[in-house]
């Protein structure tokens, strides 16, 4: 996954090829959120659509994360396929109601009457030095909510080729593309990708330790990986790519087999998907392990502006490694 | 007066307008009497939850609803059962859904305050207040692109203007043009609170009109005024293709829901208000312009007696969802 | 814990209780809120509360949750001692903004000049078929927030005790109150109660199991307690009492002394606060464990109205029992 | 016109008027010289996050707070290193925080975007559009309690017009008659959204007025004009203890961000407005009326060029907070 010389392609532009193609499929797609026109997307991953689709497909909102999250919420309801992007999961806040009250249950409420196909996009993660209100991660907190499904592309592959399928599937779903990726390169060969957002993926086959993780994590569990390779521990790497619903399957047999499992999430570590994925190996591997689940995360603390804290709060390779290191059983 | 005096035993040959009038008063003795029954099947504990009754805003729902076509789209609150019901959601059906049955319009799982009906476009039924009005907006969004002339008709409790998601939904539908008719129930307080201290400015009108939205002011407990209302108002939005501010003045008799201990009114206002009840009201006018004698006014009793009947042996002899269903519908597949 | 013929007090009554000792203790103090005056509280806690301290105390406010409670903050950092009652959890998603990406954080962005001493009331949990909107627990949701401190009183002596530490506290405090727990009555000697709001209390001491929980969860743990006594399971009942932060010490050694665990929550199970005590257990007491972790949750599915299948949500004492008695070892 | 012609070379004895005039174009110039550092620094990476410059905007800061009182606070933005600035926080401590030093306003954990002072009421730097207005409305609330004749002033963006936080406070501000003077710092743009495109309405007075609250638009390009509403408004809420709602019509010249591509307006729309430039403009009238001479305006030029040179040199030697005390200030104890 190292960018390399021949052609390549950056998750923003995976993104933003994913959007564009979904608008020519299917004429009931819009996109629809703050900046997505005019100015091109807050990250710039809407680039030049306005100009392709024309401002009925292309809709800069007002500053107002409910109003408008709720009326892709109403439009998704009556045939349409919104694509509602907000800024940044921080803001999402401000549109909890409408996703908690009314997206994740309405179909229940209506007994089945009333599904709710909408995606929802918006940027997560840390590591710009944006402080407390524009820094958090917060997709293991949705993915607490029955009814959402959570997605969280970590390769360019994914960022390409999970829209689609969000789009037809006939629930919310909720994708949270980290914003210190889309400028991520990876080979890219133009075939069209299909991937599908329900299984949890093996990035790296390993024997000794599982590394569980998602996101911006997956790519620091790699080079994690790398090095422990260099002392001889072979680590799997599993990308989880969908929140909820886990895909217990393929991340509990990688457990199983190599008996070790380490959760690596920049996400906070109370409450987040990490304490989840520690919970379901106690409860279906307890006795296959050979030493406590281990989780490297975000530090609990607001993000804060200088660059030397906010590193700090991160989780890195080393810290990584050195968790596995601290491993049973592992160094002979 | 005289006439009052002089009205005659029997009605007239009905016209087409005598007509619609006697269905009026019909549709709103339907939602009165099933309501007072939910009242009575709540007391039994038949009927669980939190219950909100309409007693005394039947002619808003009714006066309304009445104007609408068949592909409009209605929005509601909890306190729904009588805009359910006009619009074509069976009494059977929204019984049994109080019950918590399965043949209940959302299957048991919604109750009271989420009654849906996807076949009359019925889209319930939110207990958040002003959650509905983004989604109404996106409703009309979705009608304008679909060029299908269908209008979201969204009705909300004053209460529900002083949200923030109020203010968004209107700004939004008026900015795009959508074709939304709010229809603000004013009704003079939300649970406790009454409207002038919840209002800085309780002149709602001219909030619309902050939002480049035209307004106008209905009597919520005439039903002729609310069907001349939104009759206009709806004609505007469908034809506008941008969205409209009804706002009905009305009242509602019974405690904000059943756990209501109604401590903040006195029984006299309550007892003001019943005074301008807009059924006896509007039954008085019909029978004074002799379009409705007293066995017809009669019939309609019966006829309205016999449907809650058969709601209640209907809701009765309702399934339950098996609990092995639990989780259905938590997602589609 | 049981309702007693001797003199008593409900729930209800004690957190009336605590808030009139607590405005005529400090006069900074003020309740505001949705119906806490006129009607008295949508659930009758603040009745009298008006007549009593009068409309400058006693405030209620319009429907807007972001406003009043954002007014609350902004008040408390001006030297006042605002208790702001949100009615319910599901009605807080409106204010997430305000809680979230302000009061959570203001003293950290500001580099420590402005705590936000506010304490948020609101009613958690579901039973009453009130239906998929008005009927989460999301105290647990609330504990992945650093910044926030989140309490859950069980008992009548919690519900009048811990108010007045909360206001004391210079920073922001949820408090979560079950309300199915308002009619509760526990027989009560009016001497003035002072409770922490640090510490999880052991509710039943017992050597084979313990089980961890909160809130209603508590009350059903000890009926099931009761009834593994008679099988001669004695179970070590610990009330957590605080949310964040999780008092490990507690916790943990109760664990490590019962080297059995199960976790009680009505709450949704998937990053609850289930996990994250499960996850803390793998990491602390993975080695004193006799068998897996188990957690007793809520059905994660959108509350439904019809009470059998509402019921069917909740996890009973017998559920309790049964987990316990599948557990290894405690059976011969 | 010939009075500029003949404007003389020295200046008439400066009388107390002529005093504040110049004092007033000192501050603005202090906002301009530290920002146009702050954007170099930014290029050249020794400051970073998002940096939200308020060039043009001068006067809106300026006029306002030249008009509080020391006990009253003030809530802004992201963009608020002017208003922070010129409510007496040093240029020191403010460069030093963009540094994200120990030394910074916040201790370097806030940065650019939240510039926090006790010392002088100021309450930050709020990131989240609309997010500082309920906290100012609270902060009202406890000084009418407090019955301290302090006021709480809000500064926002027209952008932050259309959240639902907007509404919900000015309705509770104006029922419950709190001192608030909400400054909208209308710049015709929230990031690439024209305001035009974004408000179904454009007269934000007719806003204020459905809130029942006064309000009255100032030109955010000429100072005088600026602190001559805002003392008016002040005044009012002072005085009457309610609040009041001020639009200042104003620009910024240099993109949203440091990230902002631009494309959403004309290069010649920007030129346009930087004829009506704050201080240039002021500068000239200053010297028109013969109350500046160029030796004067090089004083002014020189002494601001030192405070920039100084602050910068402050936050070059800060050091930085231990990353052992990461933790600290998550809570008091
Ligand atoms: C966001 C939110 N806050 C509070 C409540 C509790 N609540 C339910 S109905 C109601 C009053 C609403 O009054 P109004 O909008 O006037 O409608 P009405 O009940 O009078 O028909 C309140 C406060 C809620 N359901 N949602
Ligand atoms: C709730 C929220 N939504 C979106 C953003 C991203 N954002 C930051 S500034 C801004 C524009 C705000 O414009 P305006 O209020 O006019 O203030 P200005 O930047 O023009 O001074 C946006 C959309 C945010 N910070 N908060
Ligand atoms: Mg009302
Ligand atoms: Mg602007």
């Amino acid at each position: 996954m190292k960018t390399t010389a021949q052609q390549t392609m950056t998750y923003r532009q995976a993104v933003r090829d994913a959007m564009r193609e979904a608008m020519q499929k299917d004429d009931r797609v819009f996109l629809m959120g703050e900046d997505v026109g005019r100015y091109g997307g807050c990250f710039n991953v809407s680039e030049g659509m306005l100009e392709e689709f024309g401002e009925d497909r292309i809709i800069d909102t007002p500053l107002s994360e409910s109003g408008f999250t709720g009326c892709g919420i109403g439009a998704a309801v009556e045939g349409m396929r919104p694509i509602v992007e907000i800024m940044t999961v921080n803001f999402s806040l401000l549109a909890a109601d409408q996703i908690i009250n009314t997206a994740a249950i309405l179909q229940y409420m209506s007994g089945g009457q009333f599904n709710v196909p909408i995606v929802i996009r918006m940027a997560t993660g840390r590591g710009k030095q944006l402080a407390a209100q524009h820094s958090r991660s917060m997709e293991g907190w949705y993915a607490h909510i029955p009814g959402l499904k959570i997605l969280t592309p970590a390769t360019v592959e994914d960022a390409r080729g999970m829209l689609w399928p969000a789009l037809e599937d006939p629930d919310p779903v909720l994708i949270f593309e980290n914003s210190t990726l889309y400028n991520y390169e990876e080979a890219w060969s133009s075939n069209g990708v299909t991937v599908d957002i329900r299984s949890a993926k093996v990035r790296r086959e390993g024997r000794d330790v599982s590394i569980l993780t998602y996101g911006i994590g997956l790519h620091k569990s790699l080079e994690a990986a790398e090095s422990l390779a260099e002392e001889g521990i072979e680590a799997e790497v599993v990308d989880l790519r969908v929140l909820r619903p886990l895909d217990d399957e393929t991340i509990l047999s990688s457990v199983v087999k190599t008996s070790r499992a380490v959760i690596v999430d920049e996400g906070w570590k109370s409450g987040g998907i990490s304490a989840e994925l520690s919970a379901r190996i106690m409860e279906h591997c307890f006795y296959d392990l050979d030493c406590p689940v281990e989780r490297v995360c975000g530090e609990e603390v607001p993000a804060p502006y200088a660059k030397h804290l906010e590193q700090a709060t991160l989780p890195q390779p080393q810290n990584i490694v050195d968790t596995v290191n601290k491993m049973g059983g592992l160094h002979g | 007066m005289p006439t009052k005096k002089t009205a005659p035993k029997k009605a007239k040959s009905p016209t087409a307008g005598n007509k619609k009038k006697i269905h009026l008063l019909h549709q709103m003795m339907r939602i009165r009497a099933m309501e007072e029954k939910a009242y009575e099947l709540y007391t039994q504990e038949k009927i669980r939850g939190i219950l909100h009754l309409y007693d005394g805003e039947e002619a808003v729902a009714v006066g309304v609803i009445e104007n609408l076509q068949k592909d409009d789209s209605i929005v509601g609150t909890y306190r729904e059962h009588g805009h359910a019901l006009i619009r074509g959601v069976s009494m059977n059906s929204i019984m049994a859904e109080m019950y918590g049955k399965a043949e209940g319009c959302s299957g048991g799982r919604g109750g009271s305050m989420h009654l849906y009906d996807k076949a009359t476009n019925f889209l319930g039924g939110s207990a958040i207040v002003a959650n509905g009005l983004p989604m109404a907006v996106g409703v009309a969004f979705a009608y304008k692109r679909q060029k299908n002339n269908a209008i979201a008709c969204c009705f909300f409790g004053e209460g529900a203007v002083d949200e923030g998601e109020f203010h968004e939904s209107l700004n939004l539908a008026s900015l795009w043009e959508l074709p939304v008719l709010f229809v603000c129930e004013n009704n003079l307080y939300s649970m406790g609170m009454p409207f002038e201290l919840a209002e800085a400015e309780t002149n709602l009108i001219k909030k619309a009109e902050s939002y480049d939205i035209k307004g106008e002011i209905a009597n919520g407990m005439d039903v002729m005024a609310v069907v001349k209302a939104s009759e206009k108002a709806i004609g505007y939005v469908r034809k506008e293709q941008k969205p409209f501010f009804l706002e009905c003045q009305t009242y509602r008799y019974r405690a904000h829901s059943m756990f209501d201990p109604e401590r903040y009114r006195k029984k006299e206002e309550v007892r003001e208000w019943k005074k301008k009840d807009p059924i006896t009201t509007f039954t008085e006018t019909l029978k004074t312009e002799g379009i409705l004698s007293e066995e017809e006014l009669k019939e309609l009793q019966d006829k309205v007696a016999d449907e809650v009947e058969t709601s209640v042996q209907f809701a009765e002899n309702g399934t339950e969802e098996p609990v092995e269903d639990l989780a259905r519908y938590v997602y589609s597949d």
